[in-house]
């Protein structure tokens, strides 16, 4: 169950592709986490932002969580200055989690930006609970070699991990997409699409690729959805995003990303 | 220990800090942060006659010290409430007060006969008389005649305690005050969100779908502070003072100002703990001055 | 270079960035930072036939992204500006555009009639038809017939532009907006300040002598750019938005929702080269974008 | 002329008192201070705060300039959290100074809390200027011995100085304004009043007394005011106090603290 918590800031450091990975200290917490959970944070920053902020949770140890983060703006930029031995005021674990695919699929997890954290952390669950490392295929795109997010921490589990540069300084040339779509088209096709499973995150436009690219290759996609989230836990209906329901009138409805996600079937979602 | 319970229409609230409309959804979430029962009322989101969508994202856009919204109404409609809402409160002893809106005053009629139905576990009805985000939304509290009448009508279909939503957005608050105190209000809520805007300059495109929406939070604390303020002093019903509460000092101000409760709104969501926080700064703080009562200070400002 | 200059009632101003009456006295200060000249005008504080004392202190608070004020139009009346403050102003090259109020139309007129006097060195009259700290101050912004018949009056009186300062706290300023157009008024400037009040819980007292006040900055800006959009999209006019501009990328905000010029107010206070600050910031995003002129993103919000 | 600059922070240290020594790189404006000028500081700190918070100058050096200032709520906590090495917007020097009394005359300085950096400021000024040591008078007044501001640094400037604490845990015991009138009291009724000279600086209260104290002894007193000031140089009208004006039909106007003062005649404020 969520809970408000204050937690010591263990560290807050700068690493690969602008990102910063702050550790904090959540005994209480950091056994319930699961992939696809995110922790509301409260930064208190000059200026005016009343909102907290949200963050996938990258994976957890047995007293800690971990978050990975790029400065976008106000928010983000006032986190970077926090420092070890700090307090944050957070929410969590809050929303849902991705499911479990079964032991014999093909994983294809596809993140872009700063979609990677829900992404690891499934990867990272999968590959602890034995699944096999070589059915998992992590893509990770970028607009260049520089701006790759996590990517050799990703590639040290063990499965197969694809870069993917707009500008084709590493790794395939293209959108991370193209990456999965050139994948998708080679894959033996002696595997049945139920046997394969995709799962992304990452900005709106990619996720909507994602759903086409899942759809025309008829494999179940679970993405993980973003949104401007006052409260994160349900109460202010702001975070909402057009899904199809087949038990409203119009056959669709407004679902809150932080409490009926993060986390959606990518062929419910209906995107304009 | 101050007692905290307060009258208001022969219903005695057990304190004066209250969940307001649209901020705490129908209490299934807050509820696993406090006993819903500790408040001295939640207020239900807005519920009409007919489920609603709402509008399409974004929907919300943070400010300078508030937030705008254009929610757009989004419910499940009155039926859903009675049938599936309603028991979850009423387990959890919330006290409990059904936000309704209409678009027109039979709308209003009706739902105020269907919540009659399931009075013993209902304390008190809020019209909306003044959500900024549908069409035609603002009229009722636009125009005292049609407030009037408003609350005559539900009055007529109801004898369940009435509390009138007024809209900050016009240009003697007082007057509609006055009208729905005539038409058989038991109380006024006050104040629902500024009409706000925001814009994308990157973009050309306005920061909510529905282009305005309407401003909450610490922002537009003393705007409704002086509009309490105003009102207090021209009408006997109760007033329950809401907008930009973030803490029991901003409590204890609007009661100065003359509110006999207040309503925690936007501070849900940056802390869902917000209002049990209120609710004990407030304690402590009647506690300390030597206070029996809070209703010894409403209305006592000097001015 | 993108050229910055506008015209507003036949006259040419430099650019569409200008300083908020009130929040500039009467430009000899901020000259101590930068020419003044350099700024598309100067709006004077409100003047008045007579000096005016304002009220007592406390006339300022500081509250979330804004504050209260209740100066009480204190100025040394017309016959001291005339006399004293102008030749200032004028050395300085300053646009200049005078705000004045008046207890009666017939004191506006009055006023109105005493500038023309000297209209070799006004571009412009400013009607403060609503300030809030004064009594019966709001009453010729929130009545339309009243604020029309003003309009009517002062056009009679002066061959100058006249640029008519509505209030926010109406139910609906499109509706004044429209009014004073019909009564003849050039321009459209908006809004002053939102009715506000604070209270301090350990005095009781207000935290204004004249116990409530008018509310500036960030906070109310959301609630100036619907009032701006909603006005473009009725009347002819041009509008000069205010409200709680503090950066450039404030004031394109206002002018894609239809301003064709901006006043700086609060900012002004905080950092006294704010306005220029905007200026150059506003220069280099036109230039970025490549307009030629500001008028080219006027009311061009894609709602 | 006052300008806005951008500051080094020198230091920013807690000293006795539990007030705090701020040390600001300024060599534009560090000569031409005055005692009695402040500037405006700009505090970035978490929640809203507008406006800047105004503070007396301590003292100047070739390049630096010094404040002496209490936390007093949000903007002041704050400013106590920055460091050596940061930088701070300002605008400075704004408002009058003291007039300087001839060498002839005793002056007295009553100051209390934190109504003492513009008295220390005009007492090094005089000591440095030649004006005789044992003519200077300094009264310092606070509740009680801990909470007595920059009371060992006035004393090294080799002045008469006077602790004043209200449960007289040092000093004379009482309200400083106890103390002034027990000197005035007391000093050689040889010396004429126009050869005496007040000097004050403190809370509101206090200033109220010691201009009564200044008119029963016909002692031409200054007084430096506070208030809450929005803008700092003169152009919001927000700050203002209650004058004396023959020139106004009703005897009295309202006059800017931050332009007009901070420093008054005790003599012409109608005090409520
Ligand atoms: C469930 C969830 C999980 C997330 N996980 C991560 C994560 O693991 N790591 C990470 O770096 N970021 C993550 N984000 C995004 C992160 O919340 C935003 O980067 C952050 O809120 C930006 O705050 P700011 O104050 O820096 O930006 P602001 O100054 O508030 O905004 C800067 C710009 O970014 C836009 N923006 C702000 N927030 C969002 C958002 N949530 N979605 C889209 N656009 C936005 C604003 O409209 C604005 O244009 C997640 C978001 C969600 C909803
Ligand atoms: C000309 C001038 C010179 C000053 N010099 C010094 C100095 O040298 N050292 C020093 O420590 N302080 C000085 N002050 C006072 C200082 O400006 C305030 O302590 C500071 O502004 C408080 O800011 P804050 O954000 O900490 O308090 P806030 O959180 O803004 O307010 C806390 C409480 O203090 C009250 N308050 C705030 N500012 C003032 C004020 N200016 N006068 C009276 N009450 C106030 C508020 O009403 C509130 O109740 C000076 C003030 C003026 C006007
Ligand atoms: C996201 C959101 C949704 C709201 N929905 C409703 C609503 O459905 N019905 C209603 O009467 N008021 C609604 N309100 C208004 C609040 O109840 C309250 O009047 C207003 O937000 C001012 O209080 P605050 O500043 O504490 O938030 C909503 C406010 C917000 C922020
Ligand atoms: C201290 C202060 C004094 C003001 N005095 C006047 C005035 O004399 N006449 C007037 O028309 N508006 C006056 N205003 C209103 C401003 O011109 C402006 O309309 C308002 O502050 C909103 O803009 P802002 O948020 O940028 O400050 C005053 C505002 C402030 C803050
Ligand atoms: S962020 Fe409030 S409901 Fe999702
Ligand atoms: S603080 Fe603005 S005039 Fe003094």
């Amino acid at each position: 169950m969520p809970a408000v918590y204050q937690l010591p800031i263990v560290s807050n450091i700068e690493v690969r592709g602008g990102a910063y990975l702050l550790t904090l200290e959540a005994p209480e917490i950091a056994h319930s986490c699961a992939p696809g959970n995110f922790i509301q944070i409260k930064i208190n920053f000059p200026g005016n932002g009343l909102w907290r902020r949200p963050f996938s949770i990258l994976d957890t140890d047995r007293n800690n969580i971990r978050v990975l983060y790029k400065t976008l703006g106000r928010g983000t930029a006032a986190l970077a200055e926090f420092k070890a031995g700090g307090v944050l005021n957070i929410i969590g674990p809050l929303g849902n989690c991705f499911s479990n695919p079964d032991n014999d699929t093909t994983v294809l997890l596809i993140g872009g930006g700063i979609g990677i954290p829900p992404l690891y952390y499934l990867t990272k669950r999968l590959t602890e609970s034995g699944f096999p490392r070589q059915s998992i295929h992590f893509f990770n795109g970028a607009s260049d070699y520089d701006s790759l997010t996590y990517l050799e921490e990703t590639s040290e589990l063990g499965i197969n991990v694809y870069a993917v540069t707009e500008d084709g300084s590493m790794g395939i040339k293209g959108v991370v997409t193209d990456g999965a779509r050139q994948f998708l088209s080679g894959v033996d096709n002696s595997i049945d699409p139920p046997k394969k499973r995709i799962f992304a995150c990452g900005p709106a436009q990619m996720l909507k690729a994602v759903s086409k690219l899942a759809a025309q290759f008829n494999v179940k996609g679970e993405i993980a959805m973003e949104a401007l989230m006052p409260c994160g836990f349900g109460i202010c209906m702001g975070c909402v995003i057009k899904v199809a329901d087949p038990c409203s009138s119009c056959h669709y409805s407004f679902k809150r990303v932080c409490q009926d996600g993060p986390i959606f079937n990518a062929s419910d979602i209906i995107w304009d | 220990m101050t007692d905290l319970s307060i009258q208001i229409a022969g219903h005695k609230y057990a304190n004066p800090v209250w969940l307001a409309s649209g901020t705490c959804a129908y209490g299934r979430e807050l509820a696993d942060y406090f006993p819903l029962s500790s408040l001295g009322a939640i207020v239900t989101k807005t519920i009409t006659l007919e489920p609603r969508l709402g509008h399409p994202s974004p929907r919300v856009f943070e400010t300078p010290s508030g937030m705008l919204n254009a929610i757009g109404l989004q419910n499940d409609g009155i039926r859903d409430f009675i049938s599936n809402k309603i028991k979850f409160l009423g387990q959890h002893r919330a006290d409990l007060i059904v936000n309704i809106a209409g678009k027109s005053i039979s709308e209003y009629c009706q739902l105020c006969e269907q919540l009659t139905g399931i009075s013993d576990i209902i304390s008190a009805i809020e019209l909306n008389m003044s959500c900024p985000n549908v069409s035609n939304g603002l009229e009722f509290s636009k125009n005292a005649e049609l407030a009037e009448q408003l609350v005559k009508m539900a009055r007529k279909s109801t004898h369940l305690p009435l509390i009138a939503k007024l809209s900050p957005n016009v240009s003697n608050i007082v007057e509609i005050a006055q009208a729905v105190e005539q038409g058989g209000a038991d109380a006024i809520s006050m104040i629902n969100t500024l009409v706000g805007m925001a814009v994308d300059i990157e973009t050309f495109k306005p920061r909510l779908s529905n282009v305005t929406g309407g401003l909450s939070g610490p922002a537009i604390k003393p705007v409704a502070l002086a509009m309490v303020y105003r009102t207090y002093q021209q009408i006997k019903i109760p007033i329950i003072g809401i907008g930009g509460i973030m803490n029991y000092k901003d409590a204890i101000e609007f009661m100065l100002c003359g509110a006999q409760a207040v309503q925690v709104g936007t501070a849900n969501f940056v802390n869902p703990m917000a209002s049990i926080e209120i609710l004990n700064g407030m304690q402590n703080w009647l506690q300390e001055k030597g206070y029996d009562s809070p209703s010894e200070i409403v209305g006592k400002v000097e001015a």
